[in-house]
C-alpha cells in the first residue's frame, strides 16, 4: 500500500503530469497562453509515429507471442462491450437521455492513446516490461466502442446512423493509419531502424509529451471553464468509477489470456481510458443531437485527468498484487 | 469591366460535416467552392477555439459563388448535410467578373 | 428554400482587441458569430504580414450573422471597441436558412 | 450608427499571384485590404487542398473595401492580374463605418 | 580588451548570431523565405519551457540563495524605473510625443527573454555559472514597466488606461506563465525530471535557438523595411545609448545585491534589453494612437540586435573588470 | 549486381521510404490522415537548414577542392540544358503540346532537395563520402532551367514572360536563400559550430525525414489520386526514361571534373531528380495555361518515388562500375 502511494506521488511529481496541470491551471486562470492548432497536431503526430515505431520494433525482439491473437480479440471484444456497461452505468447513475448516454458510453469503449503513452512510461521508470503489440491492441479498439454507441442509440430511436463514408472515416482515420503504419515499419525495420531514428523518436519523447500535456491541459481546462453546470454530481461519479471497473475488468481478461504483468496493466489503462479525438468526430457525424460539451469534458476533463494521476499507479499496484497472489 | 450578377452561398459548418458537404455540392453540380479556416466563435451551443485542438473538432466556411439559376439546387442539397447539425447558410447578391467560368 | 432577411456583419480587428470585441458582442446579447484569420494586409498604418510572428501582433475578422433589428445594438457595442482603434466594419444584407435558430 | 455605402471586393487568387496583385492594387492606390488564407477547394481545374503543401501553392482571397467611385480603377489593375489565371473575383455591397476613413 | 574583442567575435560567428543575420539579409533581400506563424509560436514555447525548466532545476542545485528575494525585489524597482530614464532619454534625444515617449519607455523597462537566453548561451561557453532563479527575475520584470509607461501617459493627458481585463491580460500573458509555470515544474522535479526530458529541452537547444533566431531576422528585417523613414538619427541613438546606461545601472544593483558574476551579468542583459512580445500587445489595447512602428523597430530592430552582438560581450567584459576591481 | 539488389533492397526497407509508402497509401486509401501546412513547412525548414549547415561544415573540413568551380559550372550547364533534352524526349513519347511539354521539361531540370537528402543518406550508410559543396552546387542548379522552359515556350509562341519580379523570385526563394545562407553559417562557424548545434541538426535529422516524407506521401497520393486519366502511358515512361538519361549525363560530367564517388553520385541524383516546390510556384506565375496536374504528377508521383526506391541504388552501382573499371 505503501509503495502504491509512493509510486502515486512519484507519478504525480513527474514533469509531465506537472505540464498537465499547468495547463489546466492557465486555462482556469484564463491566461492568454495558447498552442496553435498546428503545432499540437504537429506533436500529435510525432507521438502516434514513435510510439507505434516503438511498439513494432519491440515485437520483432520479443517474438510474435501465441497470444498475440487473443489479446487483439479481447481488445475487439471489450471495446465493443464496455459501452454496454458504461451506458447502464450511465442509466443509474444520471439523468442523462438515451442519445446522449449513448454517445457517452462510446468514448469509454475507444481508448485514448495518450493515456496509453502514460502508462507506457510508468512501467519505464518501475522497470517492468511489456509486450511490443499492446500499440496494436490500441489501435483495434479504437473503433468497435463506435459502432455500440450507435446500436444502442438506434435501437431506441430506430433508423440506421452508419453510412458507407463513416465506416471508413472510422476505419482509416488518421490516428489508427498513422499508428498501425508506423508499427508495421517498426516490424519491418527492426533494431537496425530503430539505431536510425532513435535519436528522434526515443530520447526526446517524454519532452514533446510535456508540451503535448501542456496542451491537453488547456483544451480539458477551457472544456471544464464551459462546462460547468453541464457537469452534475452523477455525471462526476461516472467519471471515476467507470474507469475503475473497466480496468478491474482488463485486469481479469489480460490474466486469463497469459499477459505479462506489464501487459496486464496497459490493458487496464486500455480499458479504463476514453477516448476524445476519433470518437467526437464520428459522433458529431453520427449523433448531431448529442451534447459534445458532456461527452468530451466527462473524457478529456475528468477520466483523463483522474487516470494520469490516480488511476495508472493504482493499476500497476492492482496488477502486481493480483500476480503476486496468482 | 463587365460583371454579372451572381448568389454567394457561405455556408458556417461542422469540420467532421465538411467532406460529406462538399461532396452533396459535387454531386447537386456546382462547380466550385472554396474552404476557408475558422478559428472560433460563438454560438447556441456556447463558444469554442480551434487553440490547441486535435482531431476534426472546430468548424469550416464554405464559400460558393453561383449563377443564380442553381441556387436552389445547391440549398436543396447543402441543406440536407447541415439539417440536423450546428452551421449558419447565408445568401448574398454579387457581382462577378469573368462569368463565362461559372 | 425558405430563407429570411439578415445582416452579415465583418469586423476587421487588431488581435489584441479581439476578445474585448467578443465581450462586447456577448453583453450586447448577440447570439452567434465566427472568428477567421487574417494573414497580412495593408491600410494608412502601412502593410503587415502574420507571417513569423510572435504574441498577439496581426488582425482577425469576426463574422457576424444577425436579425436586422438588432443591428443598431450590435454596432453601438462594437464601435464602443473598435472607436480609437484600428479596424474596418461593414455591414451588407444576406438571406439565411433555418432563421429560427438566431 | 452612421454608415456610408462601399464596395466589397473579394479575389481568390493563386498563391503565386498574390505579391503581383497587392503591388498592382497598391499601384491603382488602393488604401486597405486585407488577406485571408484559404484551406482548399474545387473549380475547373479539379479539387485541392493546402494541407502539408510545401511552398506556395494553393490560394489566397484578398478581401478589399472600398468607395464606389474607385471600384473601377480597382477591377482594371486587378484584372490585369488575375486574366489568364485562376480566381474568383466578386464584387457587392455594404455600408462602412468610419468612412472617413477610406 | 584584446579579451572583449575576441570575446564579441567569437559570439559574432555562432550559428546562433549569423542565423539572425541570415534572416535579416533575406528580409531586406525581399527574399520569399518565411516562416509560419504556427512554427515561430511553435518554438517559442519550446524556448520558454525549456528555459522556464532549467532555472528551476539549477535553483534545486544552488539552493535558494539568499539574496533571492532581493533580486526579484530588484527586477520589480528597475523594471518600473527604467522607463522613466527612457522617456528622459526619449524627450532629449528624439522630437517624440508624450504619448510614442511613453510607449517606448515601457519596452525599455520590460525584456527581452531571448537576448537573455543568448546571455545564457554566452555564459555558457565562457564556463561562467549563474543564479538559476534569474530566469524568475526575467519574469518578474515583464510587467511592472508597463505600468509606468500607462502612468506617464495618464499623468499628460489624463484618464486612466487600465481595466481589470488588461491587468489579467498582463499578469497572465502567455510567456509569463509559461515561463514561471515551467520554472516551478523543475524546481519539483529537479534533476530527476532533467534527466528524463534533458534530450529534449538540453542537447537541442542551441539549434532550435538558431531556427528562432532566423525568425527574428525575417520580422526585423521586414520591419526595418517599412520603417525607413520613421527612425530617425535621434532615435537610433537612444536605441543605443538607453541599454548602455541600462546595464550600467543593472551591473550596480547587481553588484550591491552581491549577485555572481554570472548573476550581474544576466541582470545587466535583462536591465538592457527590451520587450518586443508582451509590451506591444498590451500597449495596441491601452494606448492605440501610440505608432507600433516606432516601438517595435526600435526594440526588434535597433535594440536587440545591438544586445546580440556588441551588447552581451560588452557587459561580460564591463561586469568582470568591476568584479576584478572590487 | 547482387550488391545492387541487396543495397536497393535495404534502401527499400529503410524507416525513411517505408514512410513515403505509408503516406502514399494512406492518401490513396482516402485515409483522413494531414499533416497542416505549417508543420509541413516546419519540418522542410529545418532540413533545408541542417543539410545547408552540414554542407558547409564539410567543406571546412575537404577544403575548397580546385573542382569546386567547375562542379559549379556543370551544375548551372546541366540544369540549363537538360530541359531540352527533357522537351524533346517528352515530344517524342508523348502528345503534349509545346507549353506543357516546356513547363515539365523545366522541373526535370531543376532539382529535388529531398532526394538529394536521400542520397545523402544512402551513402551515409554505404559509408562513402562526398564534397561537401555538392549543396552549393544543388542550390545552383534550382534556376535556370526554368529559364531554358521559358525560352522554350517564347521561342513557339512569342512574348517574354519574364519581368524582374520573377527574376528576384526565383533567384531569392526561399529554399535557396536558407539553404545557402546555412551553408555559409556553416563554413563560417566550422566544426566549433557542429558541436553546439549538432544535437539538433544531425542526431534527429533521420527521424524527422520520415515524418517529412510521410507527408510528402500523402501529397504524392492525393495528386496521384486526382491525376488519374491525366497520366498517359507516355508521360509514365518519361517520368522513368528521363532520370536515367539525366543521371547518365551527370555520372559523365562527374567523372570528367574528377568528382569522388560520392560526389558522382550526387550529381547523378541531381540530374535524376525533379522539382515539385520551386519550378511549379514559378511556372503558375509565368505560364498559367500550363497544366500544373501534369507535372506535378509527374515530377512528384512518379519520378521521386522512382529515385527513391530504384533510382537512387542504381546510380551508386552505375557510379561504383563505372569507378571500378576507370
Ligand atoms: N449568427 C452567427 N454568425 C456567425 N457565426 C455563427 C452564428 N451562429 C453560429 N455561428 C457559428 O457556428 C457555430 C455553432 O453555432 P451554434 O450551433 O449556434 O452553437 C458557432 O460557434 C459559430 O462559430
Ligand atoms: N479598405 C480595407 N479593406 C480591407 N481591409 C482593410 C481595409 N483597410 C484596412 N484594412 C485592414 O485593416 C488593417 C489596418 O488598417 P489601417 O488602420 O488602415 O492601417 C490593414 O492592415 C488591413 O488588414
Ligand atoms: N464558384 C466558385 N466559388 C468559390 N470558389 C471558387 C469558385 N470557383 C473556383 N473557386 C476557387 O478557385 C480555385 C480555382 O478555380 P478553377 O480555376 O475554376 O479551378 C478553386 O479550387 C476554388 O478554390
Ligand atoms: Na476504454
Ligand atoms: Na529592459
Ligand atoms: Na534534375
Amino acid at each position: 500500500m505503501e509503495n502504491v502511494l509512493s509510486l502515486a506521488l512519484n507519478n504525480l511529481l513527474s514533469p509531465i503530469i506537472l505540464s498537465f496541470a499547468l495547463g489546466l491551471f492557465a486555462a482556469l486562470a484564463r491566461s492568454e497562453l495558447t498552442i496553435p492548432e498546428a503545432v499540437a497536431k504537429g506533436l500529435s503526430i510525432y507521438l502516434l509515429f514513435a510510439i507505434g515505431f516503438k511498439g513494432g520494433v519491440a515485437v520483432t525482439k520479443n517474438g510474435l507471442d501465441s497470444t498475440l491473437i487473443m489479446t487483439l480479440m479481447a481488445g475487439l471484444v471489450l471495446s465493443a462491450l464496455l459501452p454496454l456497461l458504461a451506458f447502464a452505468l450511465l442509466r443509474t447513475l444520471t439523468k442523462l437521455d438515451t442519445v446522449n448516454a449513448a454517445a457517452v458510453a462510446g468514448h469509454y469503449g475507444s481508448i485514448s492513446i495518450v493515456t496509453f503513452v502514460a502508462g507506457t512510461s510508468v512501467l519505464e521508470s518501475s522497470g517492468i516490461t511489456s509486450e511490443g503489440y499492446m500499440v496494436a491492441v490500441a489501435a483495434v479498439m479504437e473503433a468497435p466502442a463506435i459502432l455500440s454507441a450507435l446500436w444502442l442509440i438506434s435501437r431506441g430511436s430506430g433508423g440506421a446512423r452508419m453510412d458507407a463514408g463513416l465506416w471508413r472515416e472510422i476505419l482509416l482515420n488518421g490516428s489508427i493509419v498513422l499508428l498501425v503504419g508506423s508499427f508495421f515499419i517498426g516490424m519491418a525495420t527492426g533494431q537496425k531502424g530503430l539505431d536510425e531514428i532513435g535519436p528522434f523518436i526515443v530520447a526526446p519523447f517524454k519532452g514533446v509529451l510535456c508540451l503535448f500535456l501542456l496542451d491537453m491541459g488547456l483544451v480539458a481546462g477551457r472544456g471544464l471553464r464551459q462546462a460547468k453546470g453541464t457537469i452534475t454530481f452523477g455525471l462526476l461519479a461516472f467519471g471515476i468509477v467507470m474507469p475503475l471497473a473497466s480496468s478491474v475488468i482488463g485486469l481479469a481478461m489480460g490474466a486469463a489470456i497469459g499477459l505479462s504483468l506489464g501487459g496486464i496493466v496497459l490493458l487496464m489503462v486500455l480499458c479504463a481510458s476514453a477516448s476524445y479525438i476519433a470518437v467526437p468526430a464520428a459522433m458529431r457525424v453520427a449523433v448531431p443531437e448529442a451534447d459534445p460539451a458532456i461527452y468530451l469534458t466527462l473524457s478529456l476533463g475528468v477520466t483523463f485527468p483522474f487516470n494520469l494521476t490516480v488511476g495508472i499507479p493504482l493499476y500497476l499496484a492492482l496488477a502486481t498484487m493480483f500476480s503476486g497472489a496468482a | 469591366m463587365e460583371t454579372h450578377k451572381a448568389k454567394r452561398v457561405a455556408i458556417i459548418i461542422e469540420e467532421p460535416m465538411e467532406r460529406r458537404l462538399t461532396a452533396a455540392l459535387d454531386g447537386a453540380g456546382v462547380q466550385g467552392y472554396s474552404i476557408l479556416p475558422v478559428l472560433g466563435g460563438s454560438g447556441r451551443s456556447g463558444g469554442w477555439t480551434a487553440d490547441g485542438q486535435l482531431g476534426r473538432s472546430g468548424m469550416r466556411q464554405v464559400v460558393c459563388i453561383i449563377r443564380p439559376e442553381r441556387l436552389d439546387d445547391l440549398l436543396t442539397a447543402a441543406f440536407k448535410v447541415v439539417d440536423r447539425h450546428m452551421g449558419v447558410v447565408t445568401v448574398s447578391d454579387c457581382d462577378v467578373l469573368r462569368a463565362e467560368r461559372f
